[in-house]
């Protein structure tokens, strides 16, 4: 587990208190809590996040904390929700908007690719869009369609993003709160699967994780696992189960996707020249292809092997029915790390 | 702004004006009353079976019936039907397999779509279908049809884009499209008055220049037609019509949501008895000799009937088939996907041995 | 719907209401006059200097200056101003310094702000900036101060979803805006009635039950005003309005397009006569005693010379510099963005030896 | 120059009749009009591009010659406009779709990404969507800010459909042609800076070029160059220049972007070993890391260095004063062949 880092900025109750044990989804709210209660500029806004306390509850209760002022249901309209959060942004505020699920963050594109992204280009820093942009992404939980894309290589082809994707419910608060510190738009990536599927200790009060680091989740000199979000657990599971087999995988969680820990990656493949990519996006253009050229660059002298990538294919995430065939298996990724330690 | 809520039956049955009944023949209201009870016994049939494992998450539409029937009778089989993931009342009503509506509910892709019948797989993302009836409909005109298309979508569906888009397209090009809002009160948990600022949905007409009706839409008999009048002008060549139907959602959002989180439940279990379309329906039938004990056993035997073969046919469905993943994103498989495809296949057989 | 055209001067110069004449003060007038006069100036130097090769493509405002200065002019300092790429003469007018403007039509990131003014950068995608208005608005309502914001944007911009989902969010939010509308018949060559069906734009509001403005737009008294109006009623927590006012763009869309090919240039110079801004305010001001040929004079002469020296700034600011391509997408910036820049200018650097 | 392939499914008059020497744009007219003529489903959509003919004149003279109810002048509304399309598609038509720039699409990729590209998927074929989207693209024209944006990467994760970007005249055409006869959705990106760029022979009437199959540009055995659209004139003035040197490089225009003709491109790697990639969307999530990924399956042992990109950067499109230096130069390519020759 990572250290606290005890940013003081702002405010003076910056201490972790205690632990507890919650899950992700409940870290994500207490972080929401904690940044609302420190800085009155925080404001959030999303379809179903007041009364309703979001579809998955993460700002459950919080709109009674701190009032339909701070915590906004709004009109259904993405574009409008991150549009109103361009304007409010700019004007001093620091928004927090949740699109319901990465898959309906569409309609919003334009105002993504074209103004929260551009803005402090345009002006040279002279108006900023310190957003954050919370979306639900993935499948394995029988959502309906569209509900279960995992999209995030639209977004960090775009310049002017950061795009965050935690796997865990420390790693989670703790990004949370630094997208929400940070002076730039973040697109901020929770997995649905990952939201109840378990516990962890995770001090009360603000911390932060640092945004662009990657995390060794296991430590091995065979083979280097390089994953994110729902993906890291499955990825950890078969590297384990490779033990049996006596192959010692390095599995990383890169936890930002942009921008990418490049050390991280090229220390551990200039370790094990043997590498498997996983994640559920499609294969082509996604993020995987963008580790495969930060190791053409950083380590390609120490490649021992054809990279392998365990990835959703090129076909829309199917219906629920079939959706675990989309999606990367553990037993998938123990093929693919056999087939690179063979080769 | 004047939109009067258009009625034909007021809540104790009785009729506006008693001499629209000449237009209501026993077979009509036998449609009507059999549509909607069939409807909401799937409805209530699919409610049941996601509570037992046998459905994925459901989007129930109860409450909504006369809206949904009585706009649905007024197509004809060859006018098309766009839908939400709310509209599978109307969707039964145009023709659409019982069965496959099922399998769409169960994570199958075989139930997104109905052979042989002008309806649009639901549209999941809000709005988006919008648009598409546009389309539709002008293909209609280009081929000298005299075919229309009906759209649904809900008060919610008003903020998107994708409504202002395909009304104003609409409008401009005189498209053969009626607009079909069902207000059902809420999108999700957010209730109409926070969704827009405006009085009434049907006042947006107004922006595009078209026509715009406010009907109740728990009176099946105003529903069907007003549609119908919408129809007609439509295939007359004098564009697109907003509907208004005001209605009430009487479940959850879908099974997956908790309403009393964001509003009282009782309060809308006492307000049923007033809203009801069945019940309403069924005052009137009373009240103008249209009662038939016989036939509404009989009639209700054979939708239980009906359902419970519909749903022993998407139980006894073959399986779904992997490959399915892969072979209907393109006519021709591009070889990345042939790759992958073989690449899986081969390793599931493998696994499996 | 009866939203008639509010007009404070006729186009022969006398007013509708000669009442309103103790309202407008000579100073005002001279404002109105001098700011016209200004941005007509500013925009035909620039469209010179585009045909010299130093400007890049250029968009022209001439016709609907008084929409843009009788806005802009209603404006406090500290309200916010959303402009498109066609509304510099509203820019100007709110304090933006012209040498920028200029460096915007070079092809210079610097000239997209404005230092210490209340300006966004111009929206290039058409309507995107209607919503940020209402953020940005809504912030003014949450600091607490008494500030709105004023967004322009053309009748094509209606068309587009961004448009409805700003205006439904600020009916929503009670936002302090005001959505001024220049309908200047076309969008690039699009005319209006091909663009929407509505006989006005003004007519939208009812959607979002707002009020609507319909105000002549070449009439920079009434626009000025309707607009003062507007942004009180918003002031005092009253909500959003949208004004449409009604104009005319003169030339082309911009100094890359050609509107010979969709309309009768002639024909728009002699309608000329009747509806240019600057004309109906000089007889205006004929007709009412506000006629001094002296200063008329000195304006165009302080005017001419701001213009050439707002040229030569412009020509001898700084050159671009590379760096500025990967300094400003990010406050801090991230690695693979700091390999690119290195790696590059270690090239230029290089190559330059 | 290719053959032509005499595809005579539909009608008769087939045949190439002459050659006529024109610009790309007007390549891009005449494709039109060959499919209007012989096709009544076609039909033409967009902004300005009825009377105007469109703001680059690529429909100049269609309105005229076929009507106002077959080429179109729609609102400002791209949504609209693809939305309309997909309709217009399912039944029965074959719309094609303007989109002013590129840089405008936006507005209309929840359509495209949940709709267009998934409709034959969500019906098994039941319901298609045969369309083509044309749109300009790219940067070096002095053009305003969005304008020049080449954001192919957006749709080439995009499952369901595909893109293609022609760099010459005669592929233009052949392959909007091919595009408007395809049974699936295509994008086709149009370079601006090509499209008065030169002119080529091209013949009159109909015909046809293969969709996913890229062309050699140049042949050589040392460097393998991979490019498409803009960049392939830039890159094969890189190549001829280092003739000079002694370096001979293969250039490979790919033209179609989704699917990658990965043949080409591993027959010229496992030749030369050696690689540049040249494009000029952003770095991070571009297609060049696609055919990074089809170079690490298909020719990885043939390698003998890594492989260079040459590509705009992660920053977005500058304004005019400073798009040539986002733009891949052919002196930035030269030094690329060389870091890769010398390796
Ligand atoms: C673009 C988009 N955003 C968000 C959602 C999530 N969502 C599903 S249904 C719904 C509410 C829709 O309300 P309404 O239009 O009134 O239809 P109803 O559900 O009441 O039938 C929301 C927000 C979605 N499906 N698509
Ligand atoms: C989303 C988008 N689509 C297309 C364009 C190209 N375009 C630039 S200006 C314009 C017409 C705008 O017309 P209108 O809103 O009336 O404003 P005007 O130019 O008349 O001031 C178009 C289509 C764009 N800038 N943005
Ligand atoms: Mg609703
Ligand atoms: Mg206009």
């Amino acid at each position: 587990m990572s250290l606290i880092s005890a940013n003081k900025k702002n405010k003076t109750n910056d201490f972790a208190l205690g632990q507890k044990n919650i899950t992700m989804v409940q870290a994500i709210t207490d972080a929401l809590d904690v940044m609302l209660e420190r800085d009155e500029r925080v404001m959030l806004l999303g379809e179903d996040i007041g009364k309703n306390g979001g579809v998955f509850r993460a700002t459950d209760g919080l709109q009674k904390k701190y009032g339909e002022d701070r915590v906004v249901d709004t009109p259904l309209s993405e574009a409008g929700i991150i549009g109103t959060g361009v304007g409010l942004a700019v004007n001093g505020m620091r928004p927090v908007l949740e699109i319901q699920f990465l898959g309906f963050i569409y309609p919003a594109f334009e105002q993504i690719a074209t103004h929260v992204t551009r803005m402090r280009m345009r002006t040279r820093g002279e108006l900023t869009v310190p957003m954050v942009i919370r979306a639900p992404y993935g499948a394995g939980v029988r959502a309906p369609e569209i509900h279960s894309d995992s999209t995030e290589a639209y977004f960090t082809h775009m310049p002017g993003i950061k795009v965050i994707c935690p796997s865990s419910p420390y790693d989670a608060k703790g990004l949370l709160i630094s997208a929400m510190e940070d002076p730039d738009p973040v697109l901020f990536m929770e997995s649905m699967r990952l939201y109840r599927s378990g516990k962890e200790e995770v001090p009360e009060g603000y911390y932060k994780e640092e945004i662009g680091k990657g995390k060794k989740v296991k430590e091995g000199k065979d083979v280097t696992v390089i994953t994110w979000g729902a993906m890291v657990k499955t990825a950890k599971e078969a590297a384990d189960s490779m033990e049996n087999r006596d192959i010692e995988c390095d599995v990383i969680d890169v936890r930002t996707l942009y921008p990418l820990d490049q050390d991280i990656i090229a220390d551990s493949v200039q370790k094990t020249g043997r590498v498997v990519i996983v994640h559920e996006a499609h294969e082509t253009g996604g993020v995987g292809n963008d580790i495969l050229s930060v190791i053409n660059k950083q380590a390609f002298m120490y490649l021992k092997a054809p990279i392998e990538k365990v990835t959703g294919f090129d076909v829309p995430v199917p219906m629920f029915s079939l959706e675990d065939h989309y999606l990367p298996s553990a037993a998938r990724i123990q093929t693919a790390i056999h087939k690179v330690y063979s080769f | 702004m004047n939109f009067p809520l258009v009625r034909c039956i007021k809540e104790d049955g009785n009729m506006v004006d008693p001499s629209l009944k000449e237009k209501i023949s026993e077979e009509l209201v036998k449609k009507f009353y059999f549509h909607m009870k069939r409807i909401r016994a799937f409805d209530r049939s699919a409610k049941n079976l996601q509570r037992q494992g046998r459905l994925g998450t459901y989007a129930m539409y109860e409450g909504q019936e006369a809206a949904q029937v009585g706009s649905a009778l007024a197509l004809d089989t060859m006018d098309w039907m766009l839908p939400t993931y709310r509209d599978h009342g109307a969707l039964l009503t145009h023709g659409a397999e019982m069965m496959r509506v099922l399998l769409y509910w169960n994570g199958r892709m075989e139930g997104s779509f109905h052979p042989g019948k002008r309806i649009f797989p639901p549209a999941v993302p809000i709005a988006t279908q919008l648009p598409h009836a546009v389309g539709t409909a002008w293909a209609e005109v280009r081929k000298g049809t005299n075919n229309a298309c009906l759209v649904y979508f809900g008060d919610g569906a008003t903020s998107e884009g994708d409504f202002h888009e395909g009304l104003n397209f609409a409008s401009v090009l005189k498209s053969p499209v009626v607009f079909f809002n069902q207000n059902n009160g809420y999108a999700i948990s957010v209730p109409v008055y926070k969704q827009m600022n405006s009085e009434s949905i049907v006042q947006k007409s107004v922006a595009y220049g078209i026509p715009g009706i406010r009907v109740d839409g728990n009176d099946i008999v105003a529903v069907y037609f007003e549609t119908q009048k919408a129809l007609e002008r439509a295939k007359k060549g004098e564009g697109p019509t907003l509907i208004e139907a005001v209605t009430q959602r009487f479940g959850a959002h879908t099974t997956a949501d908790d309403p009393s989180k964001y509003r009282d439940q009782e309060e809308v279990e006492r307000q049923r008895e007033h809203v009801d379309p069945i019940r309403r329906l069924e005052r009137f039938m009373h009240k103008h000799g249209f009662e038939n004990e016989t036939w509404i056993k009989e009639t209700e035997k054979a939708i239980e009937t009906e359902i419970q073969e519909a749903i022993m046919e998407m139980e006894n469905f073959p399986k779904a088939e992997i490959e399915d993943i892969f072979d209907h994103v393109f006519e021709i498989m591009p070889r990345s996907i042939v790759e992958q495809k073989n690449e899986y296949m081969e390793w599931i057989r493998g696994e499996k041995v």
